[in-house]
């Protein structure tokens, strides 16, 4: 294996970045750098009217170029526009403002549900969590992206302790049941240092999409705490473009998502 | 007649607009930014004792410092952290070993709540599918349920929050306490809106606010406002939209004192209960201040 | 009769200047000249701390002079500050921001109640009037200044065709029953080009508190299409005096309501 | 790749963005002020039938007009009028002779009712008191009353208002829609907020638009509209604030026009039907326009 010229989430970002469409409007909360950098990333390359809201700052389109670690930071708000927190409110319950919001959680399980409140029960955590913010909107958007920084078998888990950004719910009855009338159309993709997973269609269980490049399946099982879904051929995940980290490394010129 | 000032001093506004036992504190700020950390110091300087604390939908030093001072009975937040830099340590202990009863809500709830306060509003129905998640099973008493009228369906509410006091950072007013958001505003004027009495800390008393800004700008009228106090740097370790950047060197430092008793009282006296706030400025010392100011972005 | 050197309309601004107290926070909706003029009046003379908000334009405190007729003029925002409308909505509903809240209507009858919507049955109306705007929030205004031009037994009549601004009701036991929860305290005054009135406490009726100077009794009674209460000594209404005009005119230097 | 425009021809957004029957059309502009008066001639012009006309809390000539133009079914307003200037003729006379359906209301009706369309909520429940005008009688269809689950009481509540078209005018915006209100927002902002489609008109299409204002100020953000259509002066004979002053002798001129059928079918052929929205300043004469300009505070 040689050198990599890129750091994990680096391609993370670029990742995300492909995900998301021209046109398209995306939203997400506190400690949203990969996001952030992947959203304004996809504007300089192939998605220049997507739309994205950085969170309580309520800034649409930030230029950031050089990107701040904080969702809430007034560099933000050198943007196109900028909303009071309610307008963004708004926009979330709305139910169809929004194709993309990104999450993620404490734990996430086998159907996309994320946590942000504790591990362990509410009443006596293990762990208490800073809370949930604005998770609970995940079911009124288009799609949920899920990332996560630490692809290990407490954070993927078969059922969280503490469902605070709901996805399939229970799974596919549930989902079908509660879910029915609601304008979102659940998790999409979930990307970790070690690969991208999106869902199956029947199960609504969690699926290997592709390994990052030197990632096995094995360390990716082994680090899952629940069984994935494990399709016939595995690619391995694109290596990012010398044009995606050219744009990703204009916009993260401070090397924030870089050295994460 | 002349109109009259509402400008006093820090202390002044404190004691007067804050009881011994305060019902209800809304703390303005998110995450690290405009947090009335001048004000809230102050409310631990003179020993306010706070049965109910409510923090924006991102609090952050601003709660975990109330928290850590012993005088918080209970919290309604959806989340206190330090974002980036890490949990908030005081939060977390204090919830973990039960010396805090805490009210978990949601971002919305907290949005929904400050609009109902505002409005004289009974409640606020939320929208279908934030039911979905486990909150409102740990929290009863504050989400209910009831019938929309127009499709028979049970929705899930939002209690009205009416604070009886709101301390919220504003970088200008004019000495009658209408004032600007330069940057962002959160769901700081919310809490104005809602609250009985507001106390705003400003970094800088500024007599033709609306000439300066045009009056669309100004969009907290002065008439909500009980004191206005001026207090530079009054945010930090925040920062102050259009002002200085929050200090995370400060931050980290706070992070780490939080790690045992005897570093944190060496904090609180060293910040809070051993200097005046008029002091504090002085404590983190001009030159670091300065390098601050250079810093944030929409001057 | 000397001649007058001033108009009844600065007589009613001046009535409605004197009754604001120093510190209160006013409001009034379209075709408020003649408040607008008041509030800003008190501010120079004897109420610097009164707050006012001419309704649409959500300013707070315009400097008015020199003044416009439009409620929702641009003129309005060179002012104090200025609230978007369902800002004002919210101070509106609250129940305790608002000390006096100015109405009016096509109808207003002896318990105070004010109907903009129309004369006749709703269904058919003889006359279709503009609507009600923000009058329905009188029952949570502090108190209520009603005026009028038109002081004449079609305008103040028994009982309104529709009741679009809520008085004292149907009277004391309405009242006392179906508002008795309520932050308002209903009707205080009401001034029309004749005389000055109020409400009486016991039977909510309205009362003659002052005749206009020239005006008779008879006048009124003849032309108030209901039974006024009538006490047993009855002022002249004060006349402006020279500070007072002074400071209207310079309020009001184009003559809006001079000559109205 | 380029990010693309929004900015059509005024004919073309009509045509495009407005069905032949539009289930409910919100107008913007408050008073005689920010109507979007060349959008709404221009529907005129092209003969939409509106199902259901929504106005601010205080609609003007903009409702009147297509009132007047026979095309309107039903209105939803709490006031149509010309303020100091009178009763709004075809308004009033569409009422009393039944030839228009109205659904009364009051102005928090709209507010609350824009603000759950725009959130998703399912309504907005009503502050106590609300209840006692004789409305609700009268709109039994929109007005309802559910159970507050806090109390136990009936409260009254407002119905979502979803507009499927929203005409409104701007000071100014981006080519890609974000745009801001140079003066009062009135509810303008709102029904963007709640409309499925939002036709902006705009005195200027301004490229750099937050660097130019701040972004704080632009606090309409594009994606939320559909078509961006540059009309200076489209305001005309209302005002556009901080632009021009509205033409009181053109609107008494109108309020004259629509006593008998002739004078009115005459202002519509030399105003509306008759010419291009484009010839329309012409119409009105530069110099008349300059003189507005002159007008109206704010710049």
């Amino acid at each position: 294996m040689s050198e990599k010229v890129y750091s994990t989430s680096e391609l993370m970002s670029c990742v995300m970045a492909r995900h998301l469409k021209n046109g398209e409007v995306a939203v997400m909360g506190a400690v949203s750098m990969i996001p952030m950098a992947a959203c304004r990333m996809a504007q300089l390359t192939h998605a220049p009217n997507l739309y994205y809201i950085t969170g309580g700052s309520g800034a649409v389109n930030p230029y950031l170029e050089p990107m701040v670690p904080s969702s809430c930071d007034d560099e933000l708000l050198r943007s196109d526009a900028a909303l009071a927190l309610p307008d963004v409110i708004l926009l979330e319950g709305h139910g169809k403002r929004l194709d993309v919001f990104f999450g993620g959680g404490l734990q996430i399980d086998k159907y996309g549900n994320c946590n942000l409140i504790c591990i362990g029960d509410w009443e006596k955590p293990a762990l208490r969590g800073p809370g949930t913010v604005g998770l609970p909107f995940l079911p009124r958007a288009g799609r949920v992206v899920i990332y996560t920084m630490s692809h290990n078998a407490k954070t993927l888990i078969e059922k969280v302790d503490f469902n605070s950004g709901p996805g399939f719910l229970d799974g596919p009855e549930s989902w079908s049941t509660k879910a029915k009338d609601l304008p979102g159309k659940g998790p999409a993709l979930v990307v970790t240092p070690l690969c991208v997973m999106d869902f199956d269609e029947e199960t609504k269980v969690m699926r290997l999409k592709s390994l990052h490049p030197g990632v096995t399946l094995e360390q990716v099982v082994e680090n899952t705490g629940f069984q994935l879904v494990i399709p016939d051929e595995i690619p391995v995940t694109q290596e990012p473009t010398s044009i995606e980290l050219e744009y990703l490394r204009k916009v993260d010129s401070a090397g924030i998502v870089r050295n994460m | 007649m002349e109109r009259t000032s509402k400008v006093i001093s820090i202390s002044e506004a404190i004691q007067r607009f804050v009881g011994d036992t305060c019902a209800s504190l809304a703390i303005g700020g998110m995450h690290m930014h405009n947090n009335p950390m001048a004000l809230i110091r102050e409310v631990i300087r003179q020993q306010k004792k706070i049965k109910r604390l409510i923090t924006s939908p991102s609090g952050s030093i601003n709660a975990d410092l109330l928290i850590g001072s012993g005088l918080v009975s209970e919290v309604l937040t959806s989340y206190v952290g330090l974002e980036h830099l890490g949990l908030a340590p005081n939060f977390r202990r204090g919830v973990e070993k039960k010396t805090i009863n805490l009210l978990e809500c949601d971002e919305p709830f907290l949005v929904y709540g400050l609009q109902a306060g505002a409005g004289g509003l009974p409640f606020i129905p939320y929208p279908a599918g934030l039911e979905l998640t486990d909150i409102p099973r740990v929290n009863p008493e504050l989400y209910r349920y009831t019938t929309d009228p127009y499709t028979g369906k049970q929705v899930m509410t939002a209690a009205p929050i009416k604070p009886e006091v709101a301390l919220i950072h504003c970088q200008e007013a004019d000495p009658f306490g209408n004032a600007i958001f330069k940057g962002s505003e959160f769901t700081d004027r919310q809490m104005i809106f809602a609250a009985d009495t507001v106390i705003l800390q400003v970094e800088k008393v500024v007599p033709n606010l609306a000439e300066k800004y045009g009056s669309t700008k100004v969009n907290v009228p002065g008439f909500l406002v009980s004191a206005v106090v001026e207090a530079p740097f009054g945010c930090h370790p925040t920062s102050s939209h259009g002002y200085y950047t929050y200090d995370e060197g400060h931050l980290k430092g706070y992070l780490k004192a939080c790690k045992d008793t005897e570093s944190y009282s060496e904090y609180f006296k060293q910040y809070v209960t051993g200097i005046a706030e008029e002091n504090y400025s002085q404590q983190i010392g001009a030159e670091q201040l300065e390098k601050l100011r250079q810093g944030g972005g929409v001057k």
